[in-house]
């Protein structure tokens, strides 16, 4: 029996509670979260606050196509929750929330970090940084392809990816 | 507008874009034209909007999308839909 | 500035949320959580519950190594929460939480998962299995020795530990 | 008993061990006796107090430790101590 799936856009504050007891399995021995949040500075600049644009349901269709290439290389049994933040947050505001539980802790390790990878890659996303000194900015980011994995992955390049900018 | 050879496409625009332009940005093409081609008539649609915008390297960096999947430059658009022009991400 | 820890043997049910905010830093973007829970299976058997026997002291001490470890290659900013139950657990309680904040996600998952594996094979802890049919075993493990870091290493085994089992 | 060249060890039984003696297997050794040596009296005193214990294999599997740190075979003990015989480990 495959695992179950929670892919969210949340505009509240995301609750990482729910994650570990959606992701709690009888079968699985081991989760992994993994927790992104607003930190004071980036590139040297003293940040105060994040916002973040996000293409809702196109955003719903790549969490959906990681779980399945996730399934694909760690098993089918994999239960995973993946929260993105849409909206204003402050410092410690959590912008993501990925939770994968497993029967054991390899596959939830590997499958949590690569979906964290692939999100940074794949889905459509934006990040407005606001400074301290008043000024704001949209952070440069990954280009899209209409391509499959991109980023954290063992395997050599596919030759029919290898011109797209994120390689 | 809606004769049988023509396409109403609404284009949203995301993160950066919507300092060029607050709203989504609607087109009229004919059908069957190539995704390459639609870009160009955003970048038109976008000058006309907002004339000091002059930053093409935003659309060239940029894709277009619907809500299931990025499109290829190849790609024709068949019917009248709503797609978004996607800037290089930066989400987690 | 070095980050901070938690250690802990706990008695009473590990509350995630506590990790959470715990390892929440304003320069850090990144935590990473493993939990580990009690599975309804263990080769083959049924398992009902689990019950954990603990060294505090040299458990704990083995924590602290582990933390300096971990900051010497990771760097001194990682704050690090880890508890362990100790005593009885049914299916899906949770026997160990270790939690790794840092300023870019790399380092957390790094970590975290260096931390879980050394657990493993040198905290002096000791898992007695219960059965459904009424049968309970203590389950068989990786034997101690007095180096340090056994497992989760990219670099050679050093020479002085070639010896020990658990390589 | 307490004597300038007798110790008096306290060693603590974990896991496995609990079910051969329940509680702490008092030993009294020479001071600065090796701890190779020290296991061999536990061993003997196990069987002592537990005339059922044959299960060596359990011994040799194991180390000795004191709250900070695992014993090495030539470390000696110097002082009356609470020390721990450690089974193989299965934490997490």
């Amino acid at each position: 029996m495959s695992g179950k799936d929670h892919f969210a856009i949340a505009t509240q504050p995301i609750q990482v509670q729910a994650a570990v007891d959606f992701a709690a399995d009888d079968a699985h021995g081991a989760a992994d979260l993994f927790i992104g949040t607003v930190r004071n500075v980036n590139l040297g600049k003293a940040v105060k606050g994040v916002s973040y644009d996000v293409f809702d349901e196109l955003t719903i269709n790549v969490f959906r196509e990681l779980a399945i290439e996730a399934r694909q290389r760690w098993g089918d049994k994999l239960n995973i929750y993946i929260e993105h933040y849409k909206g204003r947050l402050d410092i410690l505001g959590v912008s993501i929330l990925i939770a994968v539980s497993s029967p054991h802790k390899d596959e939830s390790f590997k499958a949590c970090r690569f979906i964290i990878e692939e999100i940074k890659h794949r889905a459509p996303i934006w990040k407005q940084e606001h400074y301290l000194d008043g000024d704001s900015d949209w952070v440069q980011g990954h280009a899209l392809c209409s391509h499959g994995p991109v980023s954290y992955d063992d395997k050599p390049i596919p030759e029919s990816h290898k011109h797209c900018k994120h390689y | 507008m809606t004769s049988n050879d023509k396409l109403n496409i609404s284009v949203q625009l995301f993160g950066a874009f919507r300092r060029v332009h607050p709203r989504p940005v609607e087109l009229c093409i004919e059908r069957n034209t190539k995704i390459k081609a639609v870009k160009s008539a955003l970048e038109s649609a976008l000058r006309e909007l907002n004339p000091a915008f002059d930053d093409t390297e935003l659309l060239s960096k940029s894709v277009l999308a619907n809500n299931q999947k990025i499109y290829q430059d190849d790609d024709v658009i068949e019917e009248s839909a709503s797609i978004a022009i996607l800037l290089p991400v930066c989400g987690g």
